[in-house]
């Protein structure tokens, strides 16, 4: 029973970082840049939730559209006047470029968010049911089902849509791509803005799960680095299933080792996977 | 190397040699500090700068060279030469049953694995008893800044003459090939993975001597300030400012982003962290291979600003 | 000399032309607080407290030293939670600033590094922002502190819990890895023994983690009747946050070591806080007289008056910090630093804080006392004896109004 | 053909596939001392698989190669560059921030028997044969400013600063006019001169013919001839191989 609760817990959380690492994924892949500053969107997008409920009273829930929006232009903007100015440089100018621009954001944040910690804490926030005989919290319920809806949805854009087909032709070929007619930089600032429109949404939902602060950015930055290794670059899904493998190995890891090790076993876990199936890794990039 | 250049560096080595003598306490911390920093990044240019691989977990390497002074100086009694000693063996140990799988990985695949390295070893640190476990370890007091500064400043030149001679060799030029095309480098003949393993071992070698010498110095060591990732983070930056796989550039970059973060934090305090994030993307956008590049530029320096824009804009 | 100090003397002089009016017959007090940076919400319990004590002190008169009256001053720099940069600050202050003794930095791992540049500089540091047991087991004589013993923060929770009825008989503890919440654990370990009690579930987490759901399905599997809890603010508020969600009900009690008596923990989580216990070393009360506030509630008002937010005992600590050194230099008669120093480990007077002696290894004993959140109020329970009437059992989630 | 002596290089029955789709099927040959082998193909063939397989990127499913007599299917790339084997490649390798002249010394560094131990003497062979194949007017620039024809001479000086047994030629006269062509030709028959066996994998017919002392084809990764240059170019099979699916 234990076991059950404790992989279940797992698994729903598990979803909720497949969402996080779900935009740094369609970055890297599309754009090939590792965005240091993801966690830090994923926080702006929390701050955006939060002040919607708290100010406005717009239901944290559906406030998410309107987190996913505002990040959708930051990050536009963000690709369209700055990243695209050294996306062809090396790939660790553009680690250190989005470092910089973390540590930009996070130094805002503090400044208008201040240095205090928040939560969004709607009525059904503890809210839970019991379902044969295990507890079930219903927020992190509604998240895995977000997680599941925002990945389906990312996967149809790029699968069944104009933009998608757009989107994915620059992912393989950037000349080819213009000599069909796509503009490069307006694909590049699209394909950003959806990332962090994503970062957007798993902010709020991790502000209503968790706590936020101006700093919980980089440590979410390491989970989705992480799980958009696992999951690979290129299918939402299996990004989605790279976060549920991360939550449930995090989980037996804390119940069987000890919670001191969770994110020793979470990076172990990558390691083993990197050294061993290599050809997994490397096909995605 | 040209003689001009060569005579310029052994003279300002002379004149740091002689820095205790005329500078305050916080200018000796200052620069006890920055020395050491410079170490890191000239040892991170090594593998990172020479042969491309980008590692993020050298902060092992130093967080072993702590324990290991710290450890046999708090909890043996032995002297500090000895620490260092055991400090330096176990990060080279380290550097060799790790790099051998590690380094087979490319490209960014390298970096997130190495990434993963501190946090693994500082969890098993916070559970040895020997090494104090999560509480740390102190460490005798010594009120001994010169000795300190000369220490930092004697591995900053051997690590820099190191990476001088290595620039001159046939390992450097095998790392150098291994950077532009390990394939390539493969098929002429390059044990590659003879090479890279060396270049690690060199590394984890001067970056565990700092920070046993960083330990002894600030007398207390725990998991968190030995495994810092940040500190990674902060090597990485300063060799790339500066211009990685250069001789003087990794040394270069430290001593100005030391000052700048410092002249920061001294006159506009509260923003000195936003000023630093802006330097870095300005410094990324305009000089992406560093001050040694912009040094060596032939235009003037707005023009060539922009053909680093050009070149690597959409 | 002014080549040799060119530009820590400049910055230095700026500094101390900012914060002192009068350069003359000042006895200046430095400090590198966390002003900006992660920990900086804690870190402004300090600045504030240090400036009003010192506001309020100068008011009064200043202090008379061997016939001589003094005005204090402060040096304030901004660590932004750096530790390597603090103790830079640190050296700064004393060699460049020139300041005549220090006060402290917030939490345990700035004030361990910190103390020992005062350690070496033979300058007097008091200090409420470090509890860690081993600030003080260095057998340093220049570092005083006045944030009670990690290892005891439990021990007046667990004296009301044996007494109470029912009583716990099984007890989860759970604790973060830093140094000083491991030292709690060790402590509260032994305490659990004392009063009769078996440990069901004995957990460390590491810092900064923001998910309990395996640790707390844990505790749900074993039935336990009390959870103990030590960590950090945004932990505790995770934990109870996800204890509500998973449904997790012990059977008579649950505590933290922080968060329940700030302000921010309670507002962030409205009526899931109460019932909530925790602990303190300090609230306001009337029974708290002190020289230069009159007593700890009339500084309460002084204090959110002047910076609209309520203090606590942080601020309270600090102003305790501040106040040592004033008596000790009416005592000592003298600035000497050996003499200052020695006038510390002597001092006995009655705080906004506490009553202040500092025991043979600097640190003060204190006990905690319990609180509980109350209808959104924090409301002191229990010390060595009960204060207040408590809920208790706490009642589970589900049978709450 | 000279099958007295141990051949320099012989493949017996080399098979490889990638993810279930063969790219040599079943391919044994052999190359005497001194020898030239032209091995030609359309694209797709496997000429270049074939090759890898000797310098080492990629290891064989089924089958052996022996060089000198000695299997070295167990070796890794850097170690049969040690024993002598060198290689261009089709899709020019050059280190692309390197001068011409480093690139080169690279090669002398680390050829075969391990190389040169000094920097300076590698730099001087590495001077001799930039002269050999013609680029000393580009010695200092960087390899990434040569333009195509350059960047073949680089190429072929790369690989003979390994002073090989064996050499490898994937496709060194792509993309050359016939003037150039003619004065690579020349390069590759003083190299032979100098005592090194040749595998050459050229499309330009007139080099194969005039260069080769033996010709083997290759069609859907199997051998469909092999022998005397003007026979085998001659061969029905071969022309309709060529026909066939060249020129689409």
């Amino acid at each position: 029973m234990l076991l059950a609760q404790v992989l279940l817990n797992g698994v729903l959380l598990g979803a909720l970082y497949g969402l996080m690492a779900l935009g740094m994924a369609l970055v890297w892949g599309v754009l090939n840049i590792v965005n240091l500053a993801h966690g830090a969107l994923i926080m702006l997008g929390g701050y955006v939730v939060y002040y919607c409920y708290t100010l406005l009273g717009i239901d944290p829930l559906l406030a998410l559209p309107v987190a996913m929006a505002s990040m959708f232009a930051t990050g536009y903007l963000l690709q369209r006047f700055l990243l695209n100015l050294i996306v062809r440089g090396a790939l660790l100018n553009t680690l250190l470029i989005t470092f910089g621009l973390d540590v930009v954001i996070t130094y805002l944040g503090q400044v208008v968010f201040t240095a205090d910690f928040r939560t969004i804490n709607p009525s059904y926030s503890g809210a839970n049911f019991m379902l044969l005989g295990l507890t079930v919290p219903v927020l992190r319920l509604i998240a895995f089902g977000i997680a599941l809806l925002l990945s389906s949805a990312l996967w149809f854009l790029l699968n069944k849509s104009g933009l998608g087909r757009a989107i994915r032709a620059t992912a393989q070929n950037l000349v080819a791509a213009r000599l069909y007619g796509v503009d490069p930089r307006q694909v590049y600032a699209v394909t950003f803005g959806i990332g962090a429109a994503l970062a957007g949404a798993a902010g709020g939902l991790y502000g209503m799960i968790s706590h936020l602060t101006p700093y919980i950015g980089s440590s979410l930055t390491a989970k989705s680095f992480v799980i958009a290794i696992l999951g690979g670059l290129a299918n939402p899904f299996k990004v989605i299933l790279g976060g549920i493998v991360v939550g449930v190995a995090e989980s037996l890891a804390a119940l069987y080792i000890g919670p001191t090790y969770t994110d020793v076993v979470s990076f172990l876990l990558l390691v083993v996977i990197l050294v061993v199936r290599p050809a997994h890794a490397l096909r995605a990039a | 190397m040209q003689r001009s250049v060569l005579v310029l560096v052994i003279m300002s080595v002379i004149m740091l040699a002689f820095l205790p003598w005329i500078a305050s306490d916080v200018m000796l911390q200052f620069a006890i500090n920055t020395l050491l920093l410079a170490t890191l990044a000239q040892s991170w240019n090594i593998l990172g700068g020479f042969a491309g691989y980008v590692s993020f977990g050298n902060s092992v390497f130093y967080g072993l060279g702590t324990y290991g002074t710290a450890i046999a100086m708090a909890q043996f009694g032995l002297p500090f030469w000895v620490g260092l000693m055991l400090g330096a063996l176990l990060a080279v140990i380290c550097a060799l049953i790790v790099g051998l799988p590690i380094l087979r990985l490319r490209g960014p695949y390298f970096a997130i694995a190495t990434l993963g390295l501190s946090g693994v070893m500082g969890a098993i640190v916070s559970n040895m008893d020997i090494a104090g476990a999560n509480i740390g370890l102190i460490l005798p007091l010594t009120r001994a800044d010169p000795m300190f500064y000369e220490l930092s400043l004697g591995l900053l030149v051997v690590t820099t003459v190191c990476v001088a001679w290595l620039s001159m060799s046939r390992f450097g030029m095998a790392l150098i090939a291994i950077r532009e095309d390990e394939d390539a480098a493969g098929t002429m003949g390059v044990n590659t993975t003879r090479y890279k393993v060396a270049a690690l071992v060199l590394a984890s070698l001067f970056t565990s001597i700092a920070g046993g010498i960083h330990a002894y110095w600030i007398t207390f060591v725990d998991p968190a300030s030995a495994f810092d990732p940040t500190l990674n983070v902060r090597m990485v930056i300063m060799a790339v400012f500066g211009g990685s796989g250069t001789v003087f550039g990794p040394v270069i970059g430290s001593f100005l982003l030391s000052t700048i973060y410092e002249l920061l934090a001294f006159w506009i305090s509260t923003a000195a962290a936003l000023l630093f994030g802006v330097v870095i993307v300005l410094a990324v956008l305009f000089m992406p291979k560093g001050i040694a590049d912009l040094a060596l530029a032939k235009e003037p320096g707005w023009r060539y600003f922009l053909r680093n824009v050009r070149e690597h804009r959409l | 000399m002014s080549r040799k100090h060119s530009f820590a003397c400049a910055i230095g002089t700026l500094l101390a032309t900012a914060g002192l009016a009068h350069a003359q017959d000042v006895i200046k007090l430095g400090a590198a607080v966390q002003l900006t940076g992660s920990e900086a919400n804690t870190g402004r319990y300090y600045r504030d407290a240090y400036r009003l004590t010192i506001d309020k002190i100068n008011a009064a008169g200043g202090v008379n030293v061997g016939g001589k009256t003094y005005h204090l001053g402060l040096t304030l720099l901004d660590n932004q939670s750096d530790v390597n940069l603090g103790v830079r600050q640190y050296v700064q202050l004393i060699t460049s600033d020139k300041v005549n003794f220090l006060l402290g930095p917030f939490a345990s791992n700035h004030a361990l590094n910190d103390s020992s540049i005062a350690e070496k500089y033979q300058v007097p540091m008091v200090q409420g922002g470090g509890a860690s047991t081993q600030i003080y087991s260095r057998g340093y004589k220049y570092v005083f502190g006045t944030l009670p013993p990690a290892d005891d923060y439990y021990a007046s929770t667990l004296d009301m819990l044996a007494k109470a009825d029912p009583k716990p008989r099984t007890v989860a503890l759970v604790a973060a890895d830093d140094s000083f919440d491991v030292s709690v654990a060790k402590g509260t370990r032994n305490h659990v023994k004392d009063a009769g009690m078996t440990l069901a579930v004995d957990q460390t987490y590491r810092e900064g983690n923001a998910d309990f759901s395996t640790i707390l399905a844990e505790i749900k599997s074993k039935n336990v009747d009390a959870i103990l809890w030590s960590g950090h603010e945004t932990e505790a508020l995770n934990f109870l946050r996800q204890m509500k969600g998973l449904n997790v009900n012990p059977t008579n009690y649950y505590g933290f070591t922080v968060g329940v008596p700030t302000e921010d923990f309670r507002k962030a989580l409205g009526k899931d806080a109460d019932f909530a216990f925790g602990m303190t070393s300090w609230l306001a009360d009337a029974s708290l007289k002190d020289r230069w506030f009159g007593d700890a509630i009339a500084f309460a008002k002084d204090y959110a008056d002047k910076y609209q937010y309520a203090p606590d005992y942080h601020a309270a600590s600090a102003v305790a910090d501040v106040e040592t050194f004033a008596m000790a230099f009416e005592q000592a008669g003298s600035l000497d630093p050996k003499a200052v120093r020695d006038a510390i480990a002597k001092v006995e007077f009655d705080s906004v804080y506490a009553h202040i002696k500092y025991g043979p290894n600097g640190q003060i004993v204190l006990p905690q006392i319990v609180i509980q959140i109350q209808d959104g109020k924090v409301v002191p329970v229990y010390t060595d004896r009960v204060l207040n009437k408590a809920y208790y059992p706490i009642p589970p989630w589900n049978r709450r109004p | 053909m000279s099958a007295t002596a141990v051949p320099v290089l012989e493949g017996r029955r080399l098979t490889k596939r990638f993810q279930g789709l063969v790219s040599i099927d079943d391919v044994s040959f052999s190359l005497a001392e001194n020898e030239v082998l032209g091995l030609i193909g359309p694209n797709g063939a496997g000429k270049t698989t074939l090759v890898n397989m000797i310098s080492g990127t990629i290891r064989a499913d089924h089958g052996s190669i022996f060089f000198k007599g000695q299997p070295i299917d167990h070796l890794r790339p850097f170690q049969r560059a040690h024993l002598g084997i060198s290689r261009t490649f089709q899709v020019m390798k050059p280190f692309p921030g390197l001068s011409v002249l480093d690139n080169v010394v690279v090669g002398a560094l680390f050829g075969t028997g391990g190389g040169e131990t000094s920097i300076a003497r590698a730099r001087e062979s590495a001077r001799e044969w930039i002269e050999f194949t013609g680029l000393t007017h580009r010695i200092g620039q960087s390899a990434e400013a040569l333009g195509g024809p350059d960047r073949k001479r680089l190429e072929f000086a790369k690989a003979l600063a390994l002073n090989p047994k064996l050499l490898l030629l994937d496709e060194v006269m792509a993309g050359l006019n016939l003037v150039e062509v003619d004065e690579v030709v020349g390069l590759v028959r003083k190299v032979r001169e100098r005592g090194v066996s040749i595998l050459i994998i050229e499309h330009v017919m007139k080099a194969i013919r005039h260069l080769s002392d033996r010709v083997m084809v290759l069609h859907h990764g199997e051998k469909i001839a092999e022998g005397e240059p003007s026979a085998v170019l001659s061969d029905p099979r071969v022309v309709a191989a060529y026909l066939g699916t060249r020129r689409t």
